[in-house]
């Protein structure tokens, strides 16, 4: 029997396969978590380059029964969560390689996978199956090192994600009442505007849903307890990954299925939009727990994303005025664009930061201070841990939007979007947000740069200094030659936004 | 061919400067000698200049500088006795300064700066625009500065320099006010300039006079006024003039005598055909003028210190010459020889009475009268140059100040005859003044019995000799020069494209028209040599004769009354009914009229430190104030934000909740209104 | 005639940079060289310039980010390339001022080397992003300057000078996203080209002046918090105060240029085109930013305070000749930068002497310093006479020129500022100088001596800048005379240019 | 047969009971309870639903979220477990270690 015309989703099933053999080994073979972590570097770059392969898909090419479409939206997502995920694996090496490093890989990779289904998922069904399979291994993570943190972070996690998923399928068995399928295309077809109020509730329960992945607020309680107390690699995952997928699913939702509702999630995200990038970076300015810090900041990040879909739902139709090299582009590809871009960058900029926090812990709990997070532990990290701190730097400025970097180039096109639309309020306000931002950014900065050491200079892991490495070239790459990206952007956006 | 080489007049003395500067501290005696040597080769170089000009001939060179404005020199009689007479007289004080400086650790730091001030003031006088005039006049006003400050451990000597700087800076604002003021008008004529030709230089500003509206016209004329007051140490700005005795007696003799206030008087003649065509601009020039000359008189009778009374009498004596400026409204171009002419007296015999005051001063080693006292015994020399130059100071008849300050007073009556009398009777009665304080000084100083022990030696031959020559001069230059000279500056207009007539009419003196109609001065081109000296016999029988004795008169008698006061031998009423601070008015005279509490204590430290205060308080508290209040009360909203965060895990979900339930009534609601 | 000179002379400090970071001790030779390259570089392009052309020169111009328009186009002009000058001079002398340097060397001369490439980079783009980009880079070295070789209060002034200047920026940004959504080329697509832009501001039909007002004002911000022109400049005072000499020089040198030149290059441009209420207005700052900070200066204790105000109140000049709108008053303003960019180096170099010699820049603390430091106290005092507009030296040139020029069309405000600055200016400058430097030497000062031959050749060799410059500014209003004439005719594209 | 609303109407009361627990207990395992009351409205939605439907979609959904729930319930009690043994205690609104 011949699989090759499933050759595009080749990348999840050596995933999914690789993740059950790591188990297996696990069990098997004792203390072999090295080899665990190598093993799953490996699966992810091939799968990397499996998906690679077939980058600049023309038009999208369906799968089971169309429940899976595989099309440069996907493609897109899909290398984000990859790339995060590497990273994560790379610098997880110097830190998981005892006992239970297999289980802590193989989850990985099932959350991975998780992503990459609903990242490409146009039916309800494969959708909620994903989430729930990316959910679930997070689950597990965030609790993985059974500390006091880690626990009331993953019971955090775990108590407000299922509820929110709760309220999601809820969602979509009214969806599915309404229309009478769980194909985002047909429901798309389906009249349920004439729903009316049962078609407001199932939209807004589906957004609780997302938005709990997304952490805007006030779906983002669980956000800075549980991305301070997981372990700081997994909060990595979380803040970069499956964030990330939140986004992928409502795009796809939202965008496909439920653009009849256009105005009502509209006016919804515009809200979410600006309470949720002030609050995130207001809150953000009292903290003394770097994680926490970075964990607000990702959320008031996750405000300016948002931004897209305000864009797409105030803009979408209006035909473009602009011709970009040639294409014309209309105001709601470019958000959704500019969304994307932001995404791709954002995911870089936290698995960084994150990152770096995690080694900055690795190597200071060593000398057991007693919140590793402390911001205190990072004065004059420069002369203690040179690397990380200038990645870490080059991280603060991308998240703060300073040139050139992918942070800086993602808010660019996101906001002039905003501009083209007339959506200028909102650009006003993304932009003094982005201005306080530096509040705390430039805290953290003057604590590595510009006191004291806090101690001796301590010896940076390699994995994390790797990671740490790659991550900073790349965010300084999309900075410095964003061409080709803006271009790939904009056809994932053309996928959902057809001219 | 010596006025290819114009430019060494300045380029001496600068080079003099850079030496003197970077290797004077290795020369003997500072380097001293290389200053005398620039200035008088200065002096050899005017000398052939003026061999190659007389009667009649002008140079002007010029070249382009930067945007529309341009270098250039420009020699004419007016420049040209000016010239002679700085390098001569400040060749002299170099001179003398060999001496007096002998042995002062900073000797090479004083001829640098010497030589620059040198350098400055020759360019100022035969700057060929108002904008060259303008840079040397800001840089003789700096080396004044540093001049003043030379002893600069002394703070009263640093701050008598702040306060010189800081006054003339007063006027020099006027002045550059006035500069571009005249500037637009000029630029505003759309003027086609010939090559070699630019907006600021005097001939172009002469030949364009007519066509600047009168109102303009006032308005430049008084901020070039205002530059003259203030270099020229005329009221109200006379202020800094004392207190600058606080430099070398050299350099008062230099700069605070002889050359650099006359700077202002020079501008006025330089500028004497605006002036003339500006209504009311001679006006003010006379008023100015002999206001200053009674009201400096006045406080030069009270000062104790031998170098104040001449300051003040510098003052006065400035403000003759302003007077005499002004009653060209009257007399016309005339005015301008006469003024020049008494500049010229007074610069020798100012020269000489402060050298003669610093040669005491060097053996007494104190500025107070008081203090000194039958030096005469002592030093002949010093003694009986002093004495020439007191009487010619003081207008003794045959000597130069007969000449020159008497010639302004009789013009000052024709202007009373034409105009008011006012400048008259204040310059009648600052002369008698004059006499008085003059002789007062000479009298207390070298008559009379020791009042305390100084070394009793005469001044090193080096310093008499100038004090001799100098002594010539004050004695001989007004017999010998007086008849030429006028001729030779009523000449100087006319080398120029300017009609007095039409400048008479927009000026206003057409009142006067029909009595210069007859006048060859106020003709154009009145170039002939001795037209001048027609116009001077000529107005010579407009007065009677008493007007002609009376100066003879004042000057005698005021030295009479000094005599009687402090003469020893001819005593016969004490001082102190006239000085001391016994009365209000003695006290006002003797406080020098309470100017320093006024200018300083009160404008200076109260009125602009305060606002500076007040500016300051106002940046903190408001203009910086409300970012601190903006930041305080986001910092402090955030604090109460992330209080939301309660840890709760079921409070979360009830935030959930809320969130949906919320966005549900929202959206609902807007669908109503019809937001959406 | 070198190829791509610009490009390699922002590239060269850039390297020195990241060189000399990784240098140790050895850094500073490193910045010698990687400084002394971009200066021989400038000079060699002042011999070539064209000082009679409108045309942008030494251009280059490539294709960066085709999808949004945008290009590396960088060239100068005669606005831009006294500056460039300026910059490479500047950055020189401070690491030679510099040179004792003992507190993490590397990563001092590294930022210098960063912060010459800054502004480099900002004086020569054509290009919206690009001049952005370089816009915001220079924030990073100053902030570091400021907050880890500052003074007791360095963090808080550190951060207010980033976060104050980087608003500023934002609103400007949002500006050139106006600008850029609103111009669309002929076939459709848009551009970030500066010149094209600024051009297409004069077609009503593209840009109606309601809109332009908007656009005008956004950036106007940008740039005239950057000047800084009251009352946005309460960031300077804290930032100087703060900073280490090195940084304060930089600062007062060359940040502040920018604004000045965002005012030439962008402001002046779209000037005609605007509500003529705004002429007004910026006039009026103008004139209360050189009043207001010659008072304030004035009024302050600490020597290095004083001149941080005296720079607002100078760089008001600029501000004051740019919207007076005449040839004569914006080549005047254009010296003006160029001649506050020198003076300015050498008030605060002493300043920072004072500071390090002393050990206190409260003015009533010092005395009679001129007698322990003769040397230092000619320098001092040659700049600040220069400083206070002394004839002869280049300041006053420049301010000559801008009051000149600009009673032509502003005779009131400039006669406020002639009354009411110039007397004020002369004070403060001689108040300080006599009170630090003149009457007897205090007792505790007995053994203060001159300070280093290497501060002192630094400091000299602006003094002969500012003479030569003085004395001959001709070397050099040249160009900005073309450049002010052409500033007042519509902007030529570069394609008209046909450079590109 | 029995109009659809009224499976809607139950669905409701459930996820609303369910909703109601949430916010208002301590006890972890009750929370664990009310969240699978939530999930299982949703259910009986999407089998009533299917009833009505040509499809069985929905069916087929409900089968899906079934077995996702058993797993979350899983992982969700190995969650409680550990902490109790950590804690000692599984009332949820003790653990606020992390807050503001």
């Amino acid at each position: 029997m011949d699989f090759s015309h499933y050759a595009p989703l080749w990348g999840e099933a050596l995933l999914t396969v690789l993740a059950v053999l790591i188990v297996l080994l696990g069990s098997l073979m004792k203390n072999s978590g090295k080899l665990m972590g190598y093993l799953s570097a490996a699966g992810l770059i091939a799968a990397l380059g499996l998906v690679g392969s077939n980058l600049m898909i023309a038009k999208p090419t369906l799968f089971f029964f169309d429940t899976i479409s595989v099309d440069a939206l996907s493609q897109f997502f899909k290398v984000v969560f990859l790339v995060v995920s590497l990273l994560v694996v790379i610098a997880s090496l110097s830190k998981y390689t005892g006992k239970g490093a297999d289980e802590y890989f193989a989850l990985l990779l099932f959350a991975t996978v998780g992503m990459m289904v609903v990242a490409s998922s146009i039916d309800l069904i494969t959708l909620f199956v994903g989430f729930e399979l990316a959910s679930l291994s997070t689950y597990a993570l965030a609790a993985f090192d059974k500390s006091r943190k880690n626990l009331e972070a993953a019971m955090k996690y775990f108590i407000f994600g299922s509820v929110s998923s709760a309220f999601m399928l809820f969602g979509f068995s009214l969806l599915y009442g309404m229309a009478g399928s769980t194909k985002l295309t047909v429901i798309a077809s389906a009249t349920i505007a004439n729903f009316g109020p049962a078609a407001l509730i199932a939209l807004l329960f589906v957004i609780a849903g997302f938005a709990f992945k997304m952490a805007l607020v006030p779906f983002h309680m669980w956000a800075p307890d549980t991305y301070e107390g997981a372990p700081p690699l997994v909060s990595a995952m979380l803040a970069a990954g499956s964030k990330k997928m939140g986004f992928a699913a409502a795009f796809r939702v939202l965008l496909v299925a439920l653009m009849a509702l256009r105005m009502e999630w509209y006016l919804a995200f515009a809200i979410l939009a600006a309470i949720t990038m002030t609050l995130g970076n207001l809150a953000a300015c009292w903290q003394n727990n770097v994680r926490r810090i970075l964990a607000y900041s990702s959320i008031a990040q996750a405000g300016y994303i948002a931004i897209g879909f305000v864009v797409v739902g105030k803009a979408y139709g209006l035909a473009p005025t602009t011709a970009f090299n040639g294409i014309p582009i209309s105001p709601a590809q470019l958000g959704l664009a500019g969304a994307l871009l932001l995404i791709l960058g954002h995911a870089l900029m936290k698995t960084g930061a994150f990152i770096g926090t995690a080694q900055v812990a690795s190597m200071v709990s060593k000398n057991d201070a007693n919140d590793p997070d402390d911001i205190s532990n990072y004065a004059g990290l420069v002369s203690r841990a040179p690397v990380t701190a200038l990645c870490m730097l080059i991280f603060m400025f991308a998240l703060a939007g300073i040139p050139p970097t992918a942070g800086y180039f993602g808010k660019f096109v996101l906001f002039s979007s905003a501009i083209y639309s007339g959506l200028v309020w909102l650009a006003v306000l993304a932009i003094l947000n982005s201005a306080l931002s530096l509040v705390y950014y430039l805290r953290i900065i003057s604590y590595m740069f510009l006191k004291e050491p806090a101690g001796p200079k301590m010896a940076e892991p390699k994995g994390y200094v790797v990671a740490l490495v790659l991550t900073t070239i790349a965010v300084l790459y999309i900075g410095l030659f964003p061409q080709a990206f803006f271009d790939w952007a904009v056809q994932a956006a053309a996928v959902l936004l057809p001219q | 061919m010596y006025a290819d080489y114009a430019y060494l007049i300045v380029g001496l003395p600068v080079l003099a400067f850079l030496l003197c500067l970077f290797v004077g501290s290795r020369l003997p005696r500072g380097g001293g000698f290389l200053t005398v040597l620039a200035t008088f080769a200065g002096l050899v170089l005017s000398l052939g200049i003026f061999s190659e000009m007389y009667p009649d001939k002008i140079i002007h060179q010029s070249m382009p500088w930067f945007a529309n404005f341009n270098v250039g020199i420009l020699i004419d009689p007016l420049a040209l006795v000016m010239l002679l007479m700085v390098t001569f007289v400040v060749t002299l004080i170099h001179t003398y300064a060999n001496g007096y400086m002998n042995g002062d650790p900073g000797s090479s730091r004083y001829f640098a700066e010497a030589a620059l001030f040198t350098a400055a003031m020759l360019g100022l006088i035969y700057a060929d625009n108002l904008l060259q005039l303008f840079i040397f006049w800001e840089l003789v006003g700096l080396c004044s500065y540093l001049l003043i400050g030379f002893w600069y451990r002394k703070p009263s000597a640093a701050a008598a320099a702040k306060k010189a700087f800081l006054t003339t800076r007063v006027g020099d604002v006027l002045f550059m006010a006035g500069i571009i003021l005249l500037y637009n008008n000029l630029a505003s004529l759309n003027i086609a300039l010939k090559p070699g030709e630019y907006l600021l230089q005097f001939p172009v500003i002469y030949a364009h006079l007519t066509q600047i509206p009168p109102a303009q016209l006032t308005l430049i004329a008084l901020g070039l006024l205002g530059g003259a007051v203030g270099k020229s140490g005329q009221f109200p700005l006379h202020v800094w003039l004392p207190d600058a005795m606080e430099g070398p007696t050299t350099v008062s003799a230099m700069i605070h005598a002889a050359t650099m206030v006359t700077a202002g008087v020079y501008l006025v003649a330089r500028m004497f055909p605006l002036f003339y065509a500006a209504p009311y601009g001679l006006t003010a020039v006379a008023a100015v003028g002999a206001f200053t000359a009674l009201f400096a008189a006045t406080m030069g009778l009270t000062a104790f210190d031998i170098k104040r009374v001449l300051a003040f009498s510098t003052v006065s004596q400035l403000g003759f010459m302003m007077a005499g400026l002004g009653t060209g409204a009257a007399v016309g171009t005339m005015a301008v020889g006469v003024a020049m002419f008494h500049l010229i007296g007074h610069s020798f015999f100012k020269a000489l009475l402060f050298l003669c005051s610093g040669s005491v001063i060097h053996a007494v080693n104190t500025n107070d009268m008081r203090e000194m006292g039958g030096v005469g015994k002592y030093m002949k020399w010093t003694m009986y140059t002093m004495l020439i130059g007191s009487l010619s100071l003081a207008g003794f008849p045959l000597f130069t100040g007969f000449f020159s300050k008497d010639e302004i007073i009789v013009i000052a009556y024709e202007y009373g005859v034409a105009i008011n009398f006012l400048p008259y009777i204040f310059l009648v009665l600052a002369a008698v003044l004059t006499a008085i304080y003059t002789f007062r000084m000479w009298f207390t100083v070298f008559t009379g019995k020791e009042r305390s022990d100084y070394a009793k030696h005469e001044s090193p031959s080096i310093m008499i000799i100038p004090l001799v020559i100098l002594a010539i001069f004050a004695f001989g230059f007004g017999i010998a020069a007086q008849g030429g000279f006028y001729s030779y500056l009523d000449s100087n207009f006319g080398h120029y494209d300017v009609n007095f007539n039409e400048l008479a009419v927009i000026g206003g003196h057409a009142a006067e028209e029909t009595k210069l109609a007859g006048e060859p001065a106020a003709e154009p081109l009145a170039s002939e040599a001795g037209e001048g000296a027609k116009a001077e016999s000529k107005a010579e029988p407009a007065e009677p004769w008493y007007i002609q004795i009376l100066p003879i008169i004042v000057a005698l008698g005021g030295i009479l009354t000094a005599s009687l006061f402090y003469w020893d031998k001819v005593k016969k009423f004490d001082p102190s009914l006239v000085t001391g601070d016994k009365d209000p008015l003695r006290k006002l005279l003797l406080k020098g009229y309470y100017q320093h509490e006024i200018m300083t204590a009160w404008f200076a430290e109260t009125i602009v430190y305060g606002s500076a205060l007040i500016c300051n308080v106002i940046d903190i508290k408001l203009v910086d104030g409300w970012l601190n209040w903006l930041s305080a009360l986001v910092m402090g909203f955030a604090q109460h934000v992330r209080k939301v965060q309660s840890g709760v895990v079921q409070n979360y979900i009830t935030a959930l909740v809320l969130g949906v339930v919320v966005l549900v009534v929202v959206i609902t609601m807007a669908k109503e209104v019809g937001l959406i | 005639m070198i190829s791509n000179a610009i490009s390699l002379m922002i590239a060269i400090p850039l390297l020195g940079a990241a060189v000399s970071f990784f240098a140790g001790s050895k850094a500073k030779f490193v910045a010698l060289i990687a400084s002394l390259i971009p200066l021989a570089l400038s000079l060699q392009m002042y011999m070539e310039f064209d000082k009679t052309s409108k045309m942008m020169q030494f251009v280059e111009s490539y294709n960066w980010v085709p999808s949004i328009g945008v290009k590396y186009t960088v060239g100068v002009d005669g606005i831009g390339f006294p500056l460039v000058l300026l910059s490479t001079i500047v950055s020189i002398l401070v690491i030679i001022y510099s040179w004792g340097e003992t507190k993490k060397p590397n990563q001092y001369f590294a930022l210098l080397l960063l912060n010459e490439v800054g502004v480099l980079g900002v004086f020569t783009s054509l290009d919206f992003f690009l001049f952005y980009i370089y816009w915001e880079i220079v924030l990073i070295p100053m902030f570091f300057l400021i907050g880890s070789w500052g003074g007791p209060r360095r963090d808080y002034a550190a951060i207010k000078f980033f976060i104050y200047t980087h608003v500023a920026s934002l609103v400007m940004l949002l500006a050139i996203f106006a600008l850029y959504f609103t111009y669309q080329m002929p076939d459709g697509s848009r551009t970030f080209d500066m010149l094209t832009l600024l051009k297409a501001t004069a077609d009503k039909n593209i840009f109606p002046t309601s809109l332009l007002n908007i656009i005008f004002a956004g950036l106007l911000l940008g740039f005239l918090v950057k000047m800084p022109a009251f009352p946005f400049h309460t960031w300077l005072p804290d930032a100087h105060v703060e900073a280490p000499t090195a940084g304060s020089v930089v600062l007062a040198a060359l940040l502040l240029k920018m604004g000045g030149y965002g005012l030439f290059r962008i402001i002046l441009p779209i000037l005609p085109h605007v509500d003529k209420a705004f002429v007004t207005i910026i006039a009026i700052i103008a004139v209360l930013s050189i009043i207001y900070g010659a008072f304030l200066a004035l009024a302050q204790k600490d020597i290095k305070k004083l001149v941080a105000y005296s720079s607002v109140s100078h760089m008001g000049f600029v501000t004051l000749g740019a919207v007076a709108f005449t040839t004569m008053s914006i080549q005047g303003a254009m010296f003006q930068q160029f001649s506050h960019g020198i003076i300015t180096c050498v008030l605060f170099m002493s300043a920072g002497t004072i500071q390090h010699v002393v050990g206190t820049r409260v003015i009533a603390d010092l005395g009679g310093l001129a007698d322990r430091m003769p040397k230092f106290a000619v320098i001092m005092m040659a700049g600040f006479m220069a400083s206070l507009g002394l004839p002869g030296m280049s300041g006053f040139v420049a301010e000559f020129m801008v009051l000149t020029g600009s009673f032509a069309t502003l005779p009131t405000y400039t006669m406020i500022v002639v009354f009411l600055s110039i007397v004020t200016t002369a004070a403060y400058h001689l108040w300080a100088m006599q009170k630090a430097m003149f009457g007897p030497i205090l007792k505790k000062y007995m053994n203060v001596h001159d300070p280093h031959a290497y501060e002192l050749f630094s400091m000299s060799m602006i003094i002969v800048l500012t003479l030569i410059f003085g004395l001959q500014p001709g070397l050099i209003t040249g160009m900005m005379g073309t450049a002010a004439t052409q500033v007042m005719q519509p902007v030529m594209t570069l394609s008209q240019m046909g450079v590109i | 047969m029995i109009p659809l609303e009224l499976y809607i109407l139950l669905a409701s009361i459930m996820f609303t009971i369910g909703l109601y627990g949430l916010v208002t207990q301590k006890n972890g395992v009750k929370l664990m309870m009310c969240i699978e009351l939530l999930l299982n409205s949703a259910n009986i939605n999407l089998v009533a639903f299917s009833a009505y439907q040509p499809n069985v979609n929905g069916q087929v959904f409900a089968l899906f979220s079934i077995a996702l729930a058993a797993a979350e319930a899983g992982v969700g009690f190995a969650i409680m477990i550990a902490l109790y043994r950590l804690y000692g205690t599984i009332d949820l609104d003790t653990i606020k270690a992390m807050r503001w």
